[in-house]
């Protein structure tokens, strides 16, 4: 029987971190299983091809590049937190919010063409496919939004934690795009 | 009672003999563990009970020569599964995989809350003038290989047949085949074994099983023609 | 929150933190002890609503002609609802906020010694985001059309259209239901793993960590991982109901096979969600009451995990006659009985703790038996449905509602009462009547057996699920005195729980006061007074020097080694 | 002191996730050769998600627990993507 009392904590690991990390654990699976789905389906059936044909790969490839900038951004604000160099911090913090509103923007001019065509939700298992996938990640890139402008706003604070955790969500959401945007638009 | 053999309806198909085989020996095996795991259980609750003066044993069971004791019977649990398992593999494919030939397909599609049975009719083929279609009624041949093709219209039923040991789900969009033969003539109950809506309840038809010349004869009403 | 996770506070730190209002102290609070409470009202009331839809349920099967006293006819739509918000209520309305909930939330930060969990805020937020879809599932069965009737499983397309049953608003508000239960029981695995892996005494190394910890937060990561799927097939049923999408309708190119594959996906690591806290608080009790070490606790710990990832990939065989290809049949026919190792590792141990012990038959001893035994039952039963060949025929009857109650219903009934009688004292800072607890099991063993014993036969006799009217076969007219039978079972069962609150209400209002450590065991919830005050802990916290089931140690003078007590001392 | 090693240079790596972009985007426009032009189009898709999870996140740099919780979901998701290949695409 060891009787030894060493101190159990891990170095490195604060709480919060490994809580997002979990949280982001299970955001993983949800967006695997849709994305598991999507696969199996399209590679058991035809006529997929031909309704992606009319999704603006344009449209697509610009929202790829501003989600990618900012999750750029969003690290450097990380970086500026932690060096406490404020004015960086609310700079890199206000260019992922307009990155981020910037991507729903075109996001809803896509949607608002396609409606126009008469591509709805009920256009065909493509379509079923493309808005759920789109709209979930879309409203995950909402819920990023806000939790960046609530950290813009609480600026002053200069919690890098926090400006770390919100970032570790940020670039969750930038990967679901980066497979989102082969899996629906170029393939 | 207690020997659940004996509850299982009349078998009445070629594959029946074998599900039931697999499900007898599968009842041997598991009640042999469960006297053997609850009498072992019992025994230590009599002999290990508290008794005044009598500390208990600090065994902690780790070490590989303690934990043995449970490892060795986990070993048997995993053979006599796999032995269950590996008497069952031929048995799937008997009934689910593998179809004998015949020249007899009925096609079943399952609607809220009937089965709708078609014949071919005499020249073998679906969607052919002389196709005929019945409701909640199967006739077939005593022993003879028949196909069945499983279709849905609506929501997923599932084809249940208590003698034949034969159970599918129908699923629409998909095209599920599957076989039976029966053994004996008489008429069987054919229940809809998966939740369809408020008529599942009730949901059910009648399988005839007729020997080949009350089978000619019937065919014989139904395709006058022929 | 800062300080309070810090190791060492002040007292008058601790003081500033006990004196809060009814408000905080009740309703809103952040503690995790009064958060386990009322994650046990919440599920004790909803065990009284789907307990009575069970009965109701039964009186219909046994007795279909006449009407239900008290209710009135049962028409089939009616009974598709019963049927479906029984399943629905008891698994994720009563087990998971009950086993996880409520044993969760109570026991880790106690057993760990901590303060409370890493998370106290998201922790209040899961109870009330937990209330809220509770809620929505009550309000459920008062919109028109009544509440949702697919089956607890929800196979679209029947659930995937309103015309298939006639339920709008029901259907959809379940599924509402169901995903803020889920996002309920997320924040609450989240804070779990998080406090477990953080926030552990000073020497609680991860292998001084109690059984039930350890089950509990498996049971976390599995609930964590296996839910999203499951989300992304809710949402897609969703939006098939809602704005026309085509996920599963196979005339536009869905399938309703995908949901059965999310869903047992989900379903399989389900069933561990709920068992292992069952299995844990088994194992808790095992242990103090024949005052002997667990047999080999490395090895549960192994076994437990082990098999939490085995259950990932087991699902299909929920599927064998689902209409999937026959051919993945034996592959899930061969992971289950993989699966079947680490679950004989673990109750073999159990009954291998028993071996050479010093056995006390008190009321949590009792229930843990109970559960052993019907838990191998259970577990021996499955071995039917999970053969291939066998479950073509004992799918979709009664044999599998036998099998699932033997082991759900006992990891629920039994292994919940096991631990709630365990730490009841802890909890509430009371004794229960030993005699009454007695009478409460012997009765419930009896009565169980008596409601679900029978099942089997009937099912193997061929009777489906979900009917209404077992009358209405003809093979199935001569066993009808089966289902009387169990129906007797279940009400006598129901009664039989009137001893169980007899004796909650008469222990909370004249019972014995609870000393610290009632059952002389180890654990360090026994270290904290009962009830613990709030933040638990004195000023320190406590320090752990040994394994959680050192009992019976030869050289220590009592036959049990307290977690916290330095071994120096015990000699 | 541990800054430096914890921040690497995020410019350099978002220049390689635009180029890895632009390959695949490229890719889209290969003649005949779908296939090809599938693979490498994931391809990138995957290297881009590695860049980011390993620097942005940091996985680099995290401890082995964290680095477990993310790949886990990464193989159930994996195996269940696998396992439902039988059924929906090679099913008879």
């Amino acid at each position: 029987m060891s009787t030894s009392v060493e101190a159990p904590a891990i170095p490195g690991m604060p709480a919060g971190k490994v809580g997002v990390w979990w949280f982001l654990a299970s955001e993983i699976m949800m967006f695997g299983g849709l994305i598991a789905s999507y696969m199996v389906f399209r590679l058991g059936s035809s006529g997929w091809h031909e309704a992606s044909a009319h999704v603006s790969v344009a449209l697509g490839a610009v929202n790829t590049l501003i989600l990618l900038t900012s999750s750029l951004t969003v690290v450097q604000a990380f970086a500026a937190a932690e060096r406490e160099n404020a004015p960086a911090l609310r700079l890199f913090l206000g260019l992922t919010i307009l990155g981020g509103l910037g991507f729903l923007g075109i996001k809803a001019i896509e949607y608002t063409t396609e409606i126009r065509a008469g591509f709805t939700p009920g256009a065909g298992i493509f379509w079923s496919f493309y808005y759920t996938m789109t709209g979930l990640h879309a409203l995950h890139v909402l819920a990023g939004i806000v939790l960046n402008a609530i950290l813009f706003l609480a600026a002053r604070v200069r919690t890098p934690r926090r400006v770390e955790l919100a970032g570790l969500y940020w670039h969750f959401v930038d990967v679901v795009w980066i497979f989102l945007f082969p899996l629906l638009y170029l393939s | 009672m207690l020997n659940w053999m004996q509850w299982l309806p009349e078998n009445v198909s070629t594959f029946g003999g074998d599900v039931d085989g697999v499900i007898r020996t599968i009842w041997y095996v598991t009640v042999a563990w469960f006297f053997i795991t609850l009498g072992t259980l019992a025994a230590f609750l009599i002999l290990y009970r508290r008794r005044a003066g009598r500390r208990a044993a600090y065994v902690k069971g780790e070490r590989l020569r303690e934990a043995a004791w449970v490892l060795v019977p986990v070993v048997v649990v995993v053979i006599l599964d796999l032995w269950l398992d590996l008497l069952g593999a031929p048995v799937w494919a008997k009934v689910k995989i593998e179809r004998p030939a015949t020249d007899l397909t009925i096609q079943v599609t399952g609607k809220q809350f009937e089965w709708e049975v078609l014949y071919p009719g005499p020249d073998g083929k679906f969607g052919t003038a002389d196709d005929r279609q019945l409701l909640d009624e199967l006739h077939v041949p005593v022993g003879k290989p028949v196909h069945i093709i499983f279709k849905a219209k609506d929501v997923i039923h599932s084809f249940f047949l208590p003698n034949f040991r034969l159970k599918q789900d129908m699923v629409p969009g998909r095209t599920i085949e599957g076989w039976f033969e029966a053994t004996k003539p008489g008429k069987y109950e054919l229940p809809c074994a998966e939740l369809c809506g408020f008529g599942h309840s009730g949901m059910k038809g009648w399988l005839y099983v007729h020997p080949p010349a009350e089978y000619e004869q019937w065919v014989k009403e139904q395709w006058p023609l022929a | 929150m800062n300080q309070a996770r810090a190791g060492t506070i002040t007292a008058e730190a601790v003081e500033h933190h006990a004196a809060r209002g009814f408000w905080r102290t009740y309703v809103f609070s952040t503690d995790h002890k009064m958060i386990a409470k009322q994650y046990l009202t919440l599920g004790l009331a909803w065990t009284f609503v789907g307990g009575l839809l069970a009965a109701v349920m039964r009186w219909q099967l046994a007795w279909p002609d006449t009407a239900v006293p008290g209710w009135g006819e049962i028409g089939p739509e009616v009974y598709n609802m019963l049927v479906t918000m029984h399943g629905t209520i008891m698994v994720f309305f009563v087990a998971m906020p009950i086993l996880l909930g409520a044993f969760g939330n109570f026991l880790i930060p106690l057993m760990i010694g901590t303060r409370d969990m890493a998370f106290p805020r998201l922790n209040m937020l899961s109870v009330w985001t937990f209330a809220l879809a509770s809620l929505v599932l009550f309000v459920s069965f008062f919109v028109p059309g009544g509440a949702a009737s697919a089956g607890w499983t929800g196979y679209p397309p029947l659930s995937a259209r309103p015309a298939y049953t006639g339920v709008n608003w029901g259907l959809n508000l379940w599924i509402l239901a169901q995903a803020l239960e889920f996002a309920a029981f997320l924040m609450g695995g989240v804070n779990y793993l998080t406090t477990a892996i953080i926030l552990r005494a000073p020497g609680m190394t991860f292998l001084r960590v109690p059984m039930v910890v350890w089950q509990q937060i498996t049971a976390a990561a599995l609930f964590l991982l296996s839910v999203g799927p499951l989300i992304a097939g809710a949402v897609m049923l969703l939006l098939d109901r809602t704005i026309g999408t085509s996920f599963y309708a196979p005339e536009v190119g869905g399938d309703p096979l995908l949901w059965q594959h999310l869903f047992w996906f989900f379903g399989h690591p389900e069933v561990y969600v709920v068992l292992l806290p069952a299995l844990g608080a088994v194992l808790e009790v095992l242990p103090v009451f024949s005052r002997k070490p667990l047999f080999g606790y490395r090895w549960i710990v192994g076994a437990t995990i082990v098999a939490g990832g085995l259950s990932f990939i087991v699902w299909a065989h929920h599927m064998f006659i689902s209409g999937m290809d026959p051919r993945l049949a034996m592959p899930f026919s061969i992971t289950t009985i993989l699966i079947s190792v680490p679950f004989a590792y673990i109750v073999f141990a159990m009954i291998a703790t028993l071996w050479r012990g010093s056995i006390r038959f008190a009321t949590p001893m009792l229930f843990a038996l109970g559960f052993l035994a019907m838990f191998i039952m259970g577990g021996l039963t499955g071995i039917f449905n999970g053969s291939a060949p066998s479950d073509i025929y004992v799918s979709r009857t009664y044999f599998v509602v036998a099998h699932f109650h033997y082991t759900l219903f006992s990891a629920v009934f039994f292994g919940g009462f096991a631990g709630f009688y365990f730490w009841f004292p802890k909890m509430f800072g009371r004794i229960l009547s030993e005699p009454l607890g007695k009478l409460h099991f012997w009765l419930t063993l009896v009565f169980f057996n008596v409601t679900f014993f029978p099942l089997h036969h009937i099912g193997l006799a061929g009777m489906v699920r979900r009917i209404a009217n077992p009358l209405q076969y003809e093979a199935l007219v001569p066993y009808q005195w089966i289902n009387v039978v169990s129906t007797v079972g279940t009400f006598c069962m129901v009664a039989t729980q009137l001893v169980f609150a007899l004796n909650v209400v008469w222990s909370l209002v004249a019972g014995r006061r609870a000393p610290t450590n009632p059952w002389e065991a180890n654990t360090l919830e026994w270290a904290a007074p009962s009830p613990p005050p709030h933040l638990n802990w004195g000023p320190a916290l406590p320090t752990v020097y040994c394994g959680p089931y050192e009992y019976s140690l030869p050289e220590a003078r009592e036959d049990y080694l307290p977690q916290n007590l330095d071994p120096a001392r015990a000699r | 002191m541990e800054s430096g090693r914890r921040h690497p240079n995020y410019v350099k790596i978002w220049v390689w996730l635009l180029g890895l972009m632009a390959a695949g985007l490229v890719a889209t426009l290969t003649p005949g050769g779908h296939a090809i032009g599938i693979i490498v189009i994931f391809a990138t898709a995957t290297a881009k998600a590695l860049l980011v999870a390993l620097n942005y996140m940091h996985l680099r740099f995290e401890p082995r627990l964290i680095c477990v919780i993310a790949l886990v979901p990464v193989v159930f998701a994996l195996i269940l993507a696998i396992a439902l290949f039988p059924d929906f695409v090679f099913r008879r």
